[in-house]
């Protein structure tokens, strides 16, 4: 079984019908992620991200679906599997972390018992045999006093504290693959280094693949073996971590990396002033055609505003979506 | 860069700012307790400087903007604006406050008024404050538009015929609509998208230039603010803990807190576990005894953890920090120095 | 969005109601208060009276007719009272906070520990019978509920970076209340006053089940299915077809608000996945 | 057919949703009757029959002191319901309770006329001392008219308690009294349950072991209880007595009576334009009394002539109503100086049989002759009080006017105050002399063609429209016999005197 | 919990006097005579001499202060109508509305909320389709005329129930009265539930419960119910108010003998010491029933238990 990859996306395609119309709010979305390796996928928001790792998960519900493509998890496809069957998947192998861990949990449930149910689900365990396991699982997130906190109720645990349950949680039954959906965004700066430290040793130790989704490059660059990074709908560029932020192929991360100030630029290069992006992000209904990008693209030609390009193998490895890329 | 400068420099100067909030308890005023937000807090800005204002959520530096800017009033404390004392005045005098500071918000999209349209949000502040003339108005309004990067046609459309980068820049003329002397921006691109905020920084600093105005620059994300301030206060719990010129904040960190901070950043270049400060967030209605960053600090000891807080001490160059052993540290770090700050955990 | 079926057929059914009262005068065929001629009295459905005359010989299609006049005026002056006193007092203790909002907070507990009907009864029995004893007894006995959203409204707007940019800019309390509060609060406002709108019709059939409904002999549908009950069997018209119309305005209200509220509520949105 | 010992007689109560008081000397609603009709007992009864009050408590009367002394021989054998024998002392013990001026009890009206009484109201003296006890069964009582006690003393207002019983606080809660029934239970707002008083004073009665008096405000509700067999007596307004005529299942049930009381609109002549003759005749011409007393009042009513009803010795049959006649109203009218008309305001309750309906009726009659109407609801209690204080400019009214010809003609003396029953504060000296001449009257003859005589006088100067006497209606289950035609009101029976049979559902 | 309760109870003071300030002072300025409550044509002299009885000489405000004084020690006053002490009238009257309505009450919820949870499963579908008419339904039509036509219905053409009464035969006579005043509040339950339900649904923790691998039964019974509940308490505690309001009708329709019944009585004669108990008995018991929902809500609801 080695060398297969954990999770192979082919193509896929996520509709949004808005009652008038469908309209593709991602498309031509391929990636592959393997063994405990770790994937980031950037984009601003909008972009994508949060429908593409809900498609993964099969928690897609209406107005988005799957218009087309496919989704294999460690050599099966998904889509084609009964809904038990997937529910099997779910919380068991594939796992996912949300945005909001003030949202994420059921306010008027004990966490002990959100985690509990992890066991009682996928391990057939009792709820007194799970309440044990979920006070380790607490344990193992480095909870203090975890014996005690099994009973708190979300509100009384701080974000991060939070975090950590919802980690607990994704966790629980050693899952394959771990999605994060911006886990560390609702956080301070100092607790999101612990969190992602957290995760990222976890995983490491179980061999989790991690698919870590953000609009902030540098974590995901720091996280992640390889990153994606999305524009309205689609990957434009997917490079190992180190390369993407020295040499950025696709126009867009490459304004993407000028924009950003960076902590130690001034000090180094002085205060000049930041490289733009001109224009917006389109609106999902309205997508230009050819490259999305075109209308804010500096190098932009006539093919660009009418043919979409494709996705080109990079010499130093990676793929680019880009007419003009270097 | 740090030469002494006249005191008739100074627009605006906090001193011993104090503002606490009563949670809790009911009608009866029973458990009613005191959360310290801003406990004791100096800051000074100087004309045509841009201070930057950092911390954690919940530190306090909203509260201290929400002071400055008259709609809180604060329990202790002084605050000089432009020569004048705004604290302790009735609250009629709004309007005088508001032509010399104004403040940019940071949700560009909870900040408009959706039944408002653009021309209405920047005319309806002029006619307060006494701007009748109709040419004037229009004149002022498609000015300001200019400036911001709008075209006056578009004075005429409702917020959410806008992108989010186009609300941030109606946020900042409506800022501006009345040359106010000092502008507060609390997180002003944080909730842009990526690609969008290098405009808004650049707009903002263009436009310090032009007009001659002061910042106070609140945020998270310590790349702008390195990016944009001249001057950086570091808030913990309700106090400043290191005061100084930009240079020493993010070259010199003096503070343990200060220095955590700004190895959590995690470096795209730089793969490197993230450093960890362990320990939860206090709460801000049971601070910790002794130096309120203690439990959370790696360096320390007993005399951090049981005396009253240090106190905020500020060294010849200027740069201030409240820390008990904030010689020590330096020394280590000089020491550890090459890796850009970032500490090991 | 999709034109949402409920508000449809309730907007087509009060607009129906509100144009059968105003155009009153064209629509009824007799006098629903003088034309009265016992020599009528009680004639079923027919094509001379559409709806059968009652038991004074009145024409029950016009007494109907002008009964919209009567009941919708009801419905809609009384839930207007109630909606100012409503907005005017959450608006202002959401926005002030304070010893004021403890004021408005005590006096909407009071309003709410009162069933409305029965306050609305005591102050009936205070004024006496009649229509504008009527506006002032529903107009003043419903109000806690607006005032409780206005004042929640009010509460978390104010936090709304518009509304503090307003207080920054220098603009006087009244002006926020009234041009950054008030027009961003009227959606769920508006919601509860149709709904409001609908119970107040019911009420005012209720207080003259009662005893202490509109005067006469101006027809409300209220008194004339009050008054109708006795016959329910043997002339059934004549409850019938008030009945009808209350339900029907009441159903269009109830339609309405819920259309309104899909619409203009944003906490019945639904929300991304 | 033999009357049936035992059942349950289930009678309802339809004025209103609650007894007033099981005090019944505080009450004096119709309501209350009808249970104090079974649990008590006054001086005096009415007999239907022979249509006047006869002695109740007395098995004789003999009068003497030029008719003002009545010397009653008392029963011995009637026991109130905790076993005590009657006396003289319980009459005089419960005439000196309603003259109590502290409680103002409505039978103190009646009462007054005893000699000494007024003063026991006005606090004056303890005792009443035109009452006194010869022994224990021998009464002599002084009145301060020549007048029939039985017309005073019959109502349940009069009833008789047990002497200090009644003063308890736990007698409210569980009242005693001589009737044929003993209160078992009372469920304020639903019902009162009676059961038998074996000592009763009647032999062999009552018959049936039981009474339930279940109250039912609602018409249309009691409709469908007594349809249903749930209740053995309805009351029926005009709507069901229609449905119940036309329907061949029911139509047997129906028993009607004409009552004493006169529907009337009192018109007030401080009011300008109702202070002339003519115009308050101009309205009886305007109203079509008739049509609305067919076609709105589906004949549950007799047409009004004048001020006495039909049951009255005094009525006479050959006077005729005031006939229908717009034309000769708004010729009055002219003469009176309102050829245009003119507006009142006119008060009314909404009462089905005699309020706001009948007044919607007449107004479109009114407007023909140009006299435009503006009314003004309120509610009966309200009603009483304006008609009292006279604060009106016209109103519409049911009021007793009867059984006594002479106490109903009373009420348009000069000497009868506003407050207590001149409601239209009619004062004429030619009438009262009329009247007085017949209080004088010995003989009986004479006096009723003086009476009726002033009953024409009314009927002339019209001091009100003269609308209607009432015709009670009342549905009776066929199991349940025995039902007497009071005039006085329809729901007060004797309950000894009622039986059901064995096709109750009740048993 | 205690010290809750304790507070809470606190806080219900200023509400109950509020509410007896301004019953008093609405029926001090009510127009006819009180003593015309009592006799027709009592003697002048003796209506004065009532009215200094009853105080009805004094001054609003010592009026007022006997009346609370008195109120203090449980004593509501003597009814002018009936001559007994209004709280032996009331102590009558408080069961059967009580009855009355915790019977609508239970009715209604047990139909209205399972009827709002399957709708709000298939939103747009058939059941909830028809579940919402028949809600809009029930709330738009006139409860008198509704309780003739359950009358009609139930007790004259099936013959199942009786058509009035109250007591000897226990529950069948409770049935019809309380479901007409069962069905409005029946409608509104099943239109919160499904709100209620439908909001929830699109929280974040229910995705997250999806994400676990729940089938979507237990996510309803797991996670969403528990949560609808806290608002559906709401509208229950809340409806009590309503529901004793429109008891009035019902009683008077059906001849129950609750408070409702005595209230109209009162208040159409002017028994002001028995319209002010009454009043405030209902308030009592709003109230009451209130501080219970909120006790309940501590049960439910943990974020207020430890606030
Ligand atoms: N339930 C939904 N209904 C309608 N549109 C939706 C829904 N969910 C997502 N979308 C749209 O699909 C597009 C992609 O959304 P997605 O949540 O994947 O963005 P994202 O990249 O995760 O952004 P963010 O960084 O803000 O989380 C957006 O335009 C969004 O508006
Ligand atoms: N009106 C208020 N009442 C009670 N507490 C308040 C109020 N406003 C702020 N606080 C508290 O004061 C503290 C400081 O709040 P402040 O908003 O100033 O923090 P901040 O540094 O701006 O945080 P953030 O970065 O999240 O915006 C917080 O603990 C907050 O909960
Ligand atoms: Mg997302
Ligand atoms: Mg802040």
């Amino acid at each position: 079984m080695t060398g297969a990859p954990l999770i192979e996306v082919e193509d896929l395609r996520i509709d949004l019908d808005d009652g008038e119309r469908r309209v593709a709010a991602a498309e031509g979305i391929s990636f592959r992620i393997d063994r405990g390796e770790t994937f980031g996928l950037v984009g601003e928001s909008g972009c994508g991200k949060s429908i593409t790792a809900l498609a993964l998960i099969g928690l897609l519900r209406p107005p988005l679906s799957i218009g087309a493509g496919m989704i294999r998890f460690d050599g099966r496809e998904i889509q084609h599997l009964s809904a038990a069957a997937q529910r099997d998947l779910r919380g068991n192998r594939i796992a996912m972390i949300f945005q909001e861990p003030m949202t994420a949990l059921n306010p008027v449930s004990p966490v002990g018992r959100q985690i509990a149910e992890m066991f009682v689900l996928h391990k057939g365990n009792s709820w007194r045999e799970a309440h044990q396991l979920a006070v380790e699982a607490l344990a193992s997130v480095r909870v203090p006093a975890p014996e005690r906190r099994v009973n708190d109720y979300p509100h009384q645990l701080s974000g991060g504290m939070r975090q950590r349950v919802m980690i607990a949680i994704a966790l629980a039954c050693g899952p394959d693959l771990l999605i994060a959906d911006e886990p560390t965004t609702a956080l301070d700066v100092t607790v999101q280094a612990e969190i992602i430290e957290l995760m990222r040793n976890l995983c490491a130790e179980r061999g989790t693949a991690i698919l870590m989704i953000s609009h902030d490059l540098g974590l995901v660059a720091n996280v992640c073996r390889r990153v994606a990074v999305m524009y309205a709908g689609r990957i434009v560029e997917e490079r190992g971590s180190a390369d993407i932020f020295r040499t950025p192929s696709h126009p867009y991360t490459q304004g993407l990396v000028d924009s950003l100030p960076r902590l130690g630029s001034r000090a180094a290069l002085g205060r000049s002033r930041l490289k733009e992006i001109a224009g917006v992000v389109p609106a999902i209904t309205n997508f230009p055609d050819g490259c999305r990008f075109n209308p804010r693209c500096a190098h932009a030609t006539d093919i660009c505003r009418s043919v979409a390009p494709t996705a080109d193998l990079l010499e130093a490895g990676g793929l680019v979506r880009c007419h003009h890329h270097a | 860069m740090h030469e002494p400068r006249g005191k008739d420099d100074l627009i605006l100067s906090v001193e011993d700012l104090a503002v606490h909030f009563p949670v809790g308890g009911g009608l009866l005023g029973r458990n009613r307790r005191m959360l310290r937000a801003v406990d004791g807090v100096d800051l000074n800005l100087k004309r045509g400087e841009c201070l930057g204002l950092v911390g954690e959520s919940g530190s306090g530096k909203s509260t201290v903007a929400l002071s400055i800017l008259g709609l809180l009033a604060p329990t202790r404390g002084r605050i000089v604006l432009d020569g004048q004392v705004i604290t302790g005045r009735p609250s009629g005098d709004r309007k005088a406050l508001a032509r010399i500071v104004q403040m940019v918000f940071q949700d560009p999209y909870a900040s408009l008024n959706p039944r408002q349209t653009v021309r209405r949000t920047l005319e309806d502040p002029l006619r307060v404050h006494g701007v009748t003339a109709r040419s004037e108005i229009e004149d002022r309004v498609a000015t300001m538009l200019r400036h911001v990067g709008l075209r006056p046609e578009q004075a005429d459309r409702y917020p959410h015929e806008f992108s989010g980068g186009q609300r941030q820049r109606i946020g900042i003329a409506r800022a501006l609509i009345l040359n106010p002397r000092i502008v507060i921006c609390d997180e002003p691109v944080s909730a842009l998208d990526v690609s969008i905020r290098a405009q808004i920084i650049n707009l903002l600093l263009e436009l310090k230039d032009t007009l001659g105005l002061s910042y106070i620059m609140i945020s998270h994300d310590l790349g702008v603010v390195e990016h944009m301030s001249d001057r950086v206060a570091v808030m913990y719990l309700g106090r400043i803990v290191e005061n100084g010129d930009w240079r020493e904040i993010f070259e010199r960190p003096a503070h343990p807190y200060t220095r955590a901070l700004i190895a959590a950043i995690p470096d795209p270049l730089h793969h490197a576990p993230l450093a960890t400060t362990g320990g939860d967030l206090p709460n801000p209605l049971n601070p910790p005894n002794g130096c309120a960053f203690s439990p959370r600090c790696r360096y320390a000891e007993d005399l951090c953890r049981h005396e009253p807080g240090p106190v905020l001490e500020t060294r010849p160059d200027g740069h201030a920090v409240r820390c008990w052993r904030s010689e020590e540290i330096a020394g280590q770090a000089a020491m550890a120095s090459g890796d850009n700050g970032h500490t090991q955990a | 969005m999709k034109l949402r079926a409920n508000l449809v057929i309730g907007g087509t059914l009060f607009a129906l109601a509100v144009l059968v009262g105003v155009l009153a005068p064209w629509l009824a065929h007799t006098d629903p208060v003088l034309d009265a001629n016992l020599m009528n009295a009680e004639e079923p459905p027919s094509w001379t009276w559409w709806f059968g005359t009652d038991d004074q010989g009145r024409d029950i299609y016009s007494r109907v007719v002008y009964g919209a006049r009567v009941s919708l005026t009801v419905g809609i002056v009384s839930q207007l009272i109630n909606s100012v006193i409503g907005v005017a007092l959450g608006l202002s203790a959401g926005y002030w906070g304070g010893w004021w909002d403890d004021v408005v907070n005590a006096l909407t507990n009071v309003m709410l520990a009162i069933p409305s009907l029965i306050f609305a009864l005591a102050i009936m029995a205070v004024l006496g019978p009649g229509l504008t004893s009527l506006l002032i007894a529903l107009g003043l006995t419903n109000w806690s509920f607006t005032c409780r959203i206005a004042r929640a409204s009010a509460l978390s707007l104010r936090n709304q970076g518009y509304v503090q940019a307003a207080t920054v800019l220098g603009y006087g309390d009244l002006r926020i209340m009234m041009t950054q509060l008030l027009p961003n609060m009227l959606g769920p406002i508006v919601v509860i006053g149709t709904l409001g709108m609908g119970s107040a019709v019911l009420s005012e059939a209720a207080l003259s089940f009662l005893g202490l409904g509109v005067r006469p002999p101006f027809p409300s549908w209220g008194s004339m299915l009050s008054d109708a009950r006795d016959q329910i069997t043997t002339a059934p018209w004549l409850s019938v077809f008030p009945g009808l119309a209350i339900f029907l305005t009441v159903l269009g209200l109830n339609l309405l608000g819920d259309g309104l509220r899909d619409i203009l509520d944003p906490h019945s949105r639904s929300r991304r996945t | 057919q033999t009357p049936r010992k035992g059942g349950t007689i289930r009678m309802t109560a339809p004025y209103g949703s609650s007894f007033t008081s099981l005090d019944i000397h505080t009450t004096q609603r119709a309501q209350d009757e009808i249970y104090a009709k079974a649990l008590h007992r006054s001086l005096y009864t009415w007999d239907s029959a022979e249509g006047k009050p006869v002695p109740e408590l007395a098995k004789e009367v003999v009068v003497s002191g030029g008719g003002l002394v009545h010397t009653f021989k008392l029963r011995d054998d009637a026991y109130f319901h905790d076993g005590r024998k009657m006396t003289a002392d319980d009459i005089i013990w419960t005439f000196n309770r309603i003259m109590d001026g502290t409680k103002a009890y409505p039978g103190a009206r009646y009462v007054r006329i005893i000699e000494g009484a007024a003063a026991v109201e006005k606090g004056q003296a303890k005792e009443i001392s035109g009452l006194k006890k010869i022994d224990d069964f021998t009464l002599e009582m002084k009145l301060t008219e020549k007048v029939d006690p039985g017309f005073y003393f019959f109502t349940a207002l009069t009833s008789i308690y047990p002497a200090d019983e009644g003063a308890k606080d736990s007698f409210i809660q569980h009242p005693i009294g001589l009737g044929p029934f003993k209160f078992v239970e009372h469920v304020p707002g639903s019902r009162i349950v009676l059961e038998r008083w074996d000592k009763f004073y009647k032999p062999g009665k009552p018959y049936a072991d039981k009474v339930i008096v279940s109250i039912m405000g609602e018409a249309a509700a009691r409709d469908v209880a007594f349809r249903n067999k749930e209740i053995d007596t309805s009351v029926l307004g005009p709507a069901q007595y229609v449905a119940y005529q036309a329907d061949p299942n029911l139509k047997g049930t129906i028993v009607e009576v004409a009552e004493v009381f006169t529907r009337y609109m009192g018109m007030n002549p401080a009011f300008k334009p109702f202070a002339d003759k003519r115009v308050r005749q101009a309205i009886n011409y305007a109203i079509d009394s008739d049509l609305i007393i067919s076609k709105l009042v589906k004949d549950k009513a007799y047409r009004a002539t004048s001020w006495l009803p039909l049951t009255s010795p005094a009525y006479d049959k050959t006077m005729k109503p005031y006939p229908y006649d717009p034309a000769k109203a708004k010729q009055l009218l002219s003469e009176a100086g309102y050829p245009q008309g003119f507006e009142f305001e006119w008060t009314t309750s909404q009462n089905e049989s005699w309020g706001l309906p009948i007044v919607s009726a007449v107004i479109p009659m009114l407007d023909k002759v140009g006299i435009k109407v503006k009314v003004k609801q309120v509610e009966t209690a309200v009603l009483a009080e304006v008609v009292r204080t006279g604060d009106y400019q016209a109103f519409i009214y049911s009021q007793q006017s009867g059984p006594d010809p002479l106490a109903a003609l009373k009420c348009f003396h000069s000497s009868t105050p506003q407050p207590a029953c001149n409601y239209m504060n009619f004062r004429n000296p030619d009438f009262d002399k009329i009247l007085d001449e017949a209080g004088q009257a010995d003989d009986s003859a004479k006096r009723t063609q003086l009476l009726q005589k002033a009953n024409a006088f009314l009927y002339e100067e019209a001091p009100v429209w003269f609308f209607n006497y009432n015709k009670a209606v009342m549905a009776v289950q066929p199991w349940l016999h025995g039902i007497q035609k009071n005039p006085t009101e329809l729901t007060h029976q004797n309950t000894e005197e009622l039986w059901v049979d064995d096709t109750s559902p009740a048993k | 919990m205690l010290s809750f309760l304790i507070r809470r109870l606190l806080q219900t003071i200023p509400t109950v006097l509020a509410v007896v300030l301004l019953v008093f002072v609405l029926f001090s300025v009510v127009p006819g005579s009180i003593v015309s409550s009592m006799s027709d044509d009592a003697d002048p002299q003796v209506e004065l001499r009532l009215k200094k009885q009853l105080g009805l000489d004094d001054p609003v405000h010592v009026r007022f202060g006997a009346y609370i004084a008195k109120l203090a020690t449980g004593d509501f006053g003597t009814s002018f109508r009936t001559r007994e002490p209004v709280t032996a009238m009331l102590a009558k009257r408080a069961w059967p509305t009580l009855q009355l309505i915790f019977a609508a009450m239970a009715f209604s919820v047990v139909l209205g909320v399972p009827l709002g949870f399957i709708a709000a499963l298939r939103p747009g579908g058939l059941v909830d389709s028809a579940a919402m008419i028949v809600a809009v339904t029930g709330l738009s039509i006139a409860k008198f005329w509704l309780g003739l036509v359950i009358m009609y219905v139930f007790a004259l053409k099936l013959g199942w129930l009786p058509s009035f009464g109250y007591g000897d035969g226990g529950l069948k006579y409770l049935l019809l009265p309380a479901l007409t005043l069962g069905v409005s509040p029946m409608a509104l339950f099943a239109r919160t539930t499904r709100a209620a339900v439908l909001e929830i649904m699109t929280a974040d923790f229910v995705r997250t419960a999806r994400s676990k691998g729940m089938s979507e039964t237990r996510v309803v019974k797991w996670h969403v119910m528990r949560n609808a509940l806290v608002i559906i308490l709401t509208t229950v505690g809340l409806q009590f108010g309503g529901l004793m309001g429109q008891a009035v009708v019902v009683e008077k329709l059906f001849s129950w003998p609750g408070i409702g019944s005595l209230l109209v009585d009162s208040v159409l004669q002017r028994d002001i010491p028995a319209v002010q108990g009454s009043i405030l008995v209902v308030v009592l018991a709003f109230l009451a029933i209130n501080l219970l929902v909120d006790l309940l809500y501590g049960v439910i609801d943990p974020r207020i238990r430890y606030a």
